[in-house]
């Protein structure tokens, strides 16, 4: 039975298993006398029945097509069209040809992509040892920041949480919005708020999450903007420009001593986020 | 001094692939240089389709030497790489190559799906494989070889999917257009109507007789109506 | 396949120069490899006087070639080098500013729970995800950003992995305690495995004040200080 099992798992779905039974026939899929390949394939799905497999839903619904198309050539040919009332080009006989060859089209894509990945583990890039100058500029500043860290903590918060209903059962008192309105009343008064200030008074893993996604909703809108003074130095939040290429000044109510400190303020157009200047 | 002997001992000498726009910031960066020549200030704003025509010259011309190495260009970047039959050395010099473990069918065939036709929404590779997709995509999403890319405009926007950088990099593919048998089956994603996408899988797939086959296939596919099958 | 060729892949991908008794060794090496085919085990002793001419015939053919680099021996070892007169567009190359591609969303994550967690099994970080994670462990630990740490006092003595000080560079961070919102990943708690345990999670992780952390760093884990910023 193992046996069986092994070889009914070959095929990655109906549309597979159709292909092998028209390659076992040895005729171009145009060809293929569709009537006996339906006869093969319920003959084939009984026989998984009959092993008590488990039989995956669109092997069913194949089964079912096939047998609609099996029953229709059963009729007379001027009654068939009288029958369905089809339009010409509805035929499911062509929509499953159709639905063949494309689907062997990308088989055989597939199969090259496999000759390419094979291909690649032999291929080895010249790597050669660094040269070396007097004067070496400063190493490169990866492409990342501590907020594609954050953004990664969030995910990983949210995913664990949608699985862990099972132990934390207690309603979710916050909601991004009302975090939303939070942030923007503390920046309204304050003119910016450290990073870690805006957690500091969070309850549980629900409300960090919700600040946190607030945060990332106002920044992905352009409210505010995130800013690290220089290198280590701790995260600010604050209001941001605009219109960053003018320099239109913001209505800042209380503009604190660290908002004037020079900030390296870029157009926050992708992820709101400035870099902090680089040390050299 | 020729262009192209420049980019090939940058590429040459180069930590990574280098991409044209990278070796036109070199070329650039070398024209500011205080000891500057003329040579190196008359690259100063060298056109990419001048790097690039001087590039595939130069692969060409590794081609032509048959060496044991090539110059390739994977995901639009330029290397040196070594001919693949000599990997039994290289892997005792440099041990195996780390690599994630290989794909399973169903992962390459949905691969090859979202390869030609992106961006497709999940529901167009379901149809076209006649399965469920979800672990797979899972699979290959995971891996960082098919991204979400926007949201197909029908109702409920689902999400629609591509290839990433990565995927060109895995298959050690120059660019989309460089996927085997490309011409035929991106004949497929050329004639998709451009804007409103369809969830509904019949819809974006193009009609049959726009499927590239061959022309004795192609005038059988015209006349579906005639019966293939012996009738009763 | 000519011995030539094969040792010009190899000086072709040598991180360095190797010397004749070098290639001997890899030679020796491929041919004992378990897939060694009939070349590579017909070269299990070859002669450094075979491997002397080869190289000298790979070094006068590359000299004809004329192009921007040379086989060179110096101090008796071999390696390809460039030509002296792109120095001015390889300095510029090495003054790039050349950024290493960005980590994928899969990478970020894994590399935040390790970051968060450690030392932890492999096993534990996908308890966490939901899903495998060799690739993407392959991935960060190729780029050092993580590293193996120990083993876990467990069944089958799996390694533990942490994040190494290129990662703290990498983010800009001071230490780990730097680490926002700290408390919350590393409070999940990670289910036992249901079969046979091979590993403790619970054990395998250390509890949070145990994680080094800068003096005042700790304090600001324990008693969130009074903001740096004025008030209204």
């Amino acid at each position: 039975m193992a046996e069986y099992k092994v070889q009914f798992e070959v095929f990655e779905g109906p549309l597979d298993l159709l292909l092998y039974l028209i390659k076992k026939e040895e005729v171009d899929i145009y060809e293929v006398n569709l009537t006996k390949l339906a006869t093969q394939f319920i003959e084939y799905i009984d026989l998984m029945r009959q092993f008590d497999l488990e039989i995956a839903g669109e092997f069913l619904v194949m089964a079912s097509t096939l047998m609609y198309i099996k029953s229709r050539e059963l009729l007379p040919v001027d009654q068939q069209v009288a029958v369905e009332g089809e339009e010409e080009g509805e035929d499911p006989r062509w929509e499953l040809i159709r639905q063949l060859v494309e689907y062997k089209k990308f088989k055989d894509a597939a199969t090259q992509l496999q000759t390419l990945e094979a291909r690649q583990e032999n291929v080895f890039p010249r790597l050669p040892a660094k040269l070396e100058f007097e004067s070496t500029a400063p190493p490169p500043k990866p492409d990342v920041s501590i907020f594609d860290l954050l953004n990664a903590v969030n995910a990983v918060l949210k995913r664990f949480e949608k699985r862990d209903d099972a132990r934390d059962i207690f309603e979710d008192k916050w909601t991004v919005s009302e975090k939303i309105e939070f942030i923007l009343k503390v920046i309204a008064e304050r003119g910016s708020v450290r990073f870690a200030e805006l957690f500091e008074s969070a309850a549980g893993r629900s409300e960090v999450v919700c600040t946190f996604l607030a945060l990332l909703e106002l920044i992905r809108l352009k409210q505010l903007i995130c800013v690290q003074p220089e290198a280590f130095a701790e995260i600010e939040i604050r209001r941001a420009e605009t219109a960053p290429a003018t320099e239109t000044p913001v209505t800042d109510p209380a503009p604190s001593d660290i908002a004037a400190e020079p900030v390296l303020n870029q157009a926050p157009e992708t992820s709101g986020i400035t870099e902090p200047p680089r040390q050299s | 001094m020729e262009l192209k002997f420049i980019l090939e001992s940058l590429l040459f000498s180069a930590q990574k692939p280098l991409s044209v726009k990278e070796l036109r910031d070199v070329l650039a960066a070398a024209a500011e240089a205080e000891d500057a020549d003329a040579t190196a200030k008359s690259l100063a704003k060298v056109r990419d389709s001048e790097l690039t025509v001087a590039l595939e010259q130069l692969a060409s011309e590794h081609e032509t030497a048959a060496r044991s190495y090539r110059l390739a260009c994977v995901a639009g970047a330029w290397q040196f790489v070594s001919q693949p039959e000599y990997a039994p050395w290289l892997k005792a010099l440099v041990g195996q190559k780390i690599r994630p473990p290989r794909l399973s069918q169903p992962a390459l065939e949905t691969l090859a799906i979202i390869a030609y036709r992106q961006p497709i929404t999940r529901a167009e590779v379901e149809q076209i494989r006649g399965v469920n997709v979800d672990a797979v995509m899972q699979t290959i999403m995971e891996r960082g070889l098919v991204e979400a890319v926007g949201r197909a405009e029908v109702v409920g926007r689902p999400p629609t999917y591509g290839t990433t950088l990565l995927f060109l990099e895995y298959f050690g593919l120059s660019g989309l257009g460089d996927l085997p048998a490309a011409d035929e089956l991106r004949k497929i994603v050329v004639q998709k109507p451009p804007a409103p996408v369809t969830t509904e899988p019949g819809l974006a797939t193009v009609p049959p007789e726009q499927l590239a086959l061959g022309s004795e296939q192609e005038k059988k596919v015209e006349t579906p109506e005639t019966p293939a099958t012996g009738g009763p």
